[in-house]
């Protein structure tokens, strides 16, 4: 077996390895390479900090689980910081998933321990079956919830106070694992509100034609988007601890394509023509 | 009882192409218009995945995907399953050994009916082996897993890969060229073509799929329905079209007529 | 380095590595109780919340709140069950006709309205745009999209204009599809340094 | 019977549902408004009966599992894990759901839910990163000319999205920016045009019951 071959046979199991410590070094020893704000990320930082703390209040669609890992928690993590600085009110509900519910009490386990007030700053709807329909249903009548995850009547929470439907709400951000089509059809094109998602990196591509239409004012991604949202409230948290890490991976993955491709083109030279296409 | 403004111009785009879409599909179904189809260059290769395996004496792998028939996912598993109706004609005619592999409880039956079918019309129904479709696991990832196994114990030839896949698409294609099996994939799920179009010979992309399983099917009805949707994309195109040329001398009036 | 004293922290952990070990070793009997345990516990989380909702949003207000039309849903919910006993299980076919009717009534207006007609009106471009850039910009929009949509036209007649058209077509999908790829790497890559920052962070302590 | 009222509650239901978001004032005959009949039954019944589908897939699964495990089954052994922790998995989360007051039942699932749930979760979804590089090792070959142009795209885009490639050049992330906002764009709004036109004809199809398989009900008509 010559060195091409050679090339091309690695054990995956090495390559795993050869991942798993060029992602780890950066982890443990950041270096803090300087990053670009992207435009879609600004715009959701833009809307937050146009918004009146005095009263506007901000809905979060939690339709994402815990398998995207911090891929998609860093963002509603990032945001919700935001709006805490702000002082500004916020209500959560799931439609999307049924882990919705669980990934906003992580996020108000924190906050309560900081000593905001749960009911009064924000507070928790649950998960609603019926995916695109609960979706529709809540925006008409938003007390259609009877009850908050905790067991208290929607209709008493002091942060409810005024909420009737979704047009009572300043601003609608949806946390997802995948595209927002459910709130577009269902509410930002019939009703008109002001609508923002936070998704996985996978997705975004798929978002950007509804940022250009304007059917979505501002687009979170991954944890690259919420590392410059920490850096525009300056406050670093998870996503910024992962970016260089993140950027080590991105080169070691072209590497990795390198490899492979060298070794089958020298491979293929000294060969026959493969069969034809 | 009126409508709302903002939809007076969206409702009556709907009666008319929900007009021209019963219309093609009566009209096919009649006789009264014939539908063909532009060749699609990975159905093709089709043939050439099963003449290759039956050369090699080895099987034909074909998965319907990980779409059910009770969700959001259906059209891409009924097309998937009109797509397994011909490759079993196909394997059939060639004698080639046949492998299905199904991962949702619910697609079971159909597929083993569409496979039983399809040796029958070849004539060859003894052929069909109670193991010749295989219900692997409903979970995705055991399903990979599982497909994987097989293709090793099994020596597997080629492969045809059609309908709707996730995350472990990439798993599953990378597995096999691996293996040099030669692979074909057919979905409309466009998050996993770009693992598809790097690992496997042939590509057919987003709505071919649809397209693939009224042309391989010869179902009158669907084929209708392939040619209403090209009416529908034409009358988006002229739209776009004659919505940049009014702009472009500074009249809003589509626009405008559109959202009205 | 201090290393997490709190024993859920190491089950956390052992969980992780569990499902690390199929790709890091091979399959394994841990391997397969992590398994079947995250597949068990997802679908008894999913009857959990399942059950609340029906108690929540059906049987609650149909009892206290005397709103009695809510019976039937409830009774359209257990016809699901029917398709597990063979003489009745055409009777299942009733609630799946009523989610199938709902969900079919809920999407194809509005995907018409949402992801087609204002989509057009997005695509519309002006030109000259406000420089060179912009007008190029907008002709490759405008052009790729009426390219790739000629892509998926199947049944007009295959002129040569026709197919090289539908062919420049695919070439921008393979652009799209680059990207796509790009931003997956970049999203995969993420999630498993996450789990790389709770092994290091809150359960080794390192960071 | 068996046949016609499936039918006619998709067509009749699917009408109403789509009325309602287009229509106001009150129906002639019926005297209510489509938006009221909506929003006051058939919304609440979706939610309803969905809810009651949310648990089939368990119901199946353990259908399955117990099979297994009383024909003692290769692997029964963990079948049986399976149908205990969902059991007892189950059964805690209906008490937490059912009983929203009662805190220390709450916080005791949070832990079983953030510590076991999660991690397995998260810990399956993160093998994909190990399997995007052996893939990108083994199979991203630029074998044909289309793979090439995904390839390169593909590695600008990763170049331009990591900070560490505006040190290398700093045109990656304008490079990257474009090819997201143009190329991209324009690929993607084709293929969401395209997308709803076929899902449009689909919903169409099983609206008026030309479609009918997802009932059981043979194939199309």
């Amino acid at each position: 077996m010559n060195l091409m071959e050679k090339m091309q046979n690695v054990d995956t199991r090495i390559i795993y390895i050869v991942l798993l410590i060029v992602l780890s070094v950066p982890l443990l020893r950041p270096i803090g390479i300087p990053m670009q704000i992207s435009p879609m990320t600004r715009a959701v930082y833009d809307i937050i900090e146009g918004l009146n703390p005095e009263k506007d209040v901000v809905l979060l669609s939690m339709d994402y689980s815990p398998g995207a890992g911090l891929d998609a928690e860093v963002c509603p993590v990032a945001v919700v910081e935001h709006l805490m600085q702000r002082g500004i009110k916020w209500i959560a509900i799931s439609f999307g998933t049924t882990d919705g519910p669980m990934m906003t009490n992580r996020i108000i386990a924190d906050l309560e321990q900081r000593g905001y007030k749960y009911g009064e700053d924000f507070a928790n709807l649950g998960y609603m079956a019926g995916e695109e329909n609960a979706v529709r249903l809540f925006a008409l009548d938003c007390l259609s919830v009877p009850t908050d995850v905790r067991g208290n009547k929607t209709s008493e929470l002091p942060v409810m106070q005024g909420i009737k439907t979704i047009k009572d709400f300043a601003f609608v951000i949806q946390f997802s694992m995948g595209t927002p089509e459910m709130w577009i059809r269902q509410v930002v094109d019939p009703m008109g509100v002001l609508f923002a998602t936070g998704t996985v990196t996978v997705s975004v591509p798929s978002i950007v034609p509804y940022y250009n239409s304007g059917q979505v004012k501002g687009v979170m991604g991954g944890v690259s988007s919420a590392a410059q949202y920490e850096l525009l409230c300056n406050k670093p948290g998870r996503g910024a601890a992962m970016m260089d890490a993140q950027s080590m991976g991105h080169l070691i993955i072209i590497f990795f394509i390198a490899l492979g491709n060298i070794g089958y083109f020298m491979s293929k030279k000294g060969k026959e023509t493969p069969p034809s296409k | 009882m009126t409508l709302v403004p903002g939809n007076i111009f969206g409702f009556w785009m709907f009666v008319v192409i929900s007009a021209i879409v019963v219309y093609m599909i009566r009209a096919s179904e009649n006789d009264r218009i014939k539908v063909s189809i532009r060749p699609i260059p990975g159905l093709e290769a089709i043939e050439e995945c099963v003449g290759r395996a039956t050369e090699m004496g080895r099987p034909v792998h074909f998965s319907p995907g990980l779409g059910d028939i009770v969700s959001t996912s259906v059209p891409d598993t009924l097309a998937a399953l009109q797509i397994l109706s011909y490759v079993t004609g196909v394997a059939a005619r060639y004698d080639a050994p046949f492998l299905v592999t199904i991962r949702m409880p619910n697609v079971y039956p159909l597929a083993v009916e569409t496979v039983r079918q399809g040796y029958t019309a070849a004539n060859k129904a003894d052929q069909f082996k109670d193991n010749t479709v295989r219900y692997i696991s409903s979970d995705q990832d055991a399903y990979a897993a599982g497909v994987i196994g097989l293709m090793h114990q099994e020596q597997v030839a080629s492969s045809i890969l059609a309908g709707l896949y996730m995350g472990e698409a990439l798993l599953l294609a990378e597995s096999a060229a691996r293996l040099g099996v030669m692979q074909v994939a057919i979905t409309a799920s466009v998050m996993q073509v770009p693992f598809f179009v790097a690992a496997c010979d042939y590509t057919v992309i987003g709505e071919e799929l649809y397209a693939a399983g009224a042309y391989l099917s010869n179902d009158k009805g669907r084929l209708g329905g392939i040619a209403a949707q090209d009416y529908i994309k034409l009358i988006v195109m002229a739209l776009i079209i004659l919505g940049t040329i009014t702009t472009s001398f500074g009249s809003t009036f589509v626009q405008e007529l559109i959202s009205k | 380095m201090q290393i997490s004293t709190n024993i859920w922290q190491w089950i956390a952990v052992a969980c992780i590595f569990g499902m690390w070990s199929l790709p890091l070793y091979k399959d394994n009997p841990f391997y397969r109780v992590c398994q079947n345990v995250f597949v068990g516990s997802c679908a008894g989380h999913a009857i959990g919340i399942a059950i609340g909702n029906i108690v929540h949003y059906g049987f609650q207000p149909a009892i206290y709140e005397s709103q009695l039309h809510l019976i039937i849903p409830i009774a359209l919910g257990i016809l699901l069950y029917a398709r597990f006993f063979q003489k009745i299980a055409w009777l299942s076919r009733w609630p799946v006709a009523f989610l199938v009717g709902v969900g079919v009534g809920q999407t194809i207006y509005s995907s018409l309205r949402s992801q087609i007609l204002n989509q057009v009106i997005a695509a519309m471009t002006k030109f000259p745009g406000e420089s060179i850039g912009a007008t190029l910009n907008g002709l490759v929009s405008i052009v790729g999209l009426l390219a790739v949509l000629t892509y998926f036209l199947f049944t007009v007649p295959q002129t040569k204009f026709v197919t090289g058209f539908a062919q420049a077509g695919r070439w921008l999908m393979m652009v799209t599809f680059g990207v796509g790829f790009g931003n997956v790497v970049s999203g995969r890559l993420s999630v498993l340094l996450g789990e790389l920052l709770k092994i290091f962070g809150d359960w080794l302590g390192m960071i | 019977m068996r046949k016609e009222v499936p039918l006619l509650i998709t067509f009749v239901i699917s009408i109403i549902v789509m009325l309602s978001r287009i229509t106001t004032g009150p129906v002639p005959v019926i005297g209510i408004s489509l938006p009221e009949l909506f929003e006051e039954y058939i919304s609440p019944w979706m939610t309803v009966v969905s809810a009651f589908a949310l648990c089939l897939a368990s119901v199946n699964l353990i259908m399955v599992h117990s099979g297994n495990i009383s024909r003692k089954r290769q692997d029964w052994v963990y079948s049986l894990i399976l149908l205990a922790t969902l059991i007892i998995y189950g059964a805690f989360c209906t008490y937490v759901e059912l009983n929203p007051n009662n805190e220390t039942a709450a916080a005791n699932y949070s832990l079983i839910y953030n510590y076991i749930l999660s991690p397995l979760m998260t810990g399956q979804w993160a093998c994909l990163a190990f399997y995007v590089a052996s893939a990108s090792y083994r199979a991203f070959r630029a074998r044909n000319l289309e793979a090439t142009v995904l390839l390169i795209s593909a590695i600008l885009v990763m170049l331009g999205a990591a900070p560490v490639g505006s040190l290398i050049w700093s045109r990656f992330p304008t490079i990257q920016q474009w090819l997201l906002d143009v190329p991209n764009m324009t690929g993607q709004r084709a293929l969401l045009i395209g997308a709803a036109i076929g899902s449009f004809v689909a919903c169409l199809r099983t609206m008026l019951g030309i479609e009918r398989s997802h009932l059981g009900i043979g194939g199309s008509s």
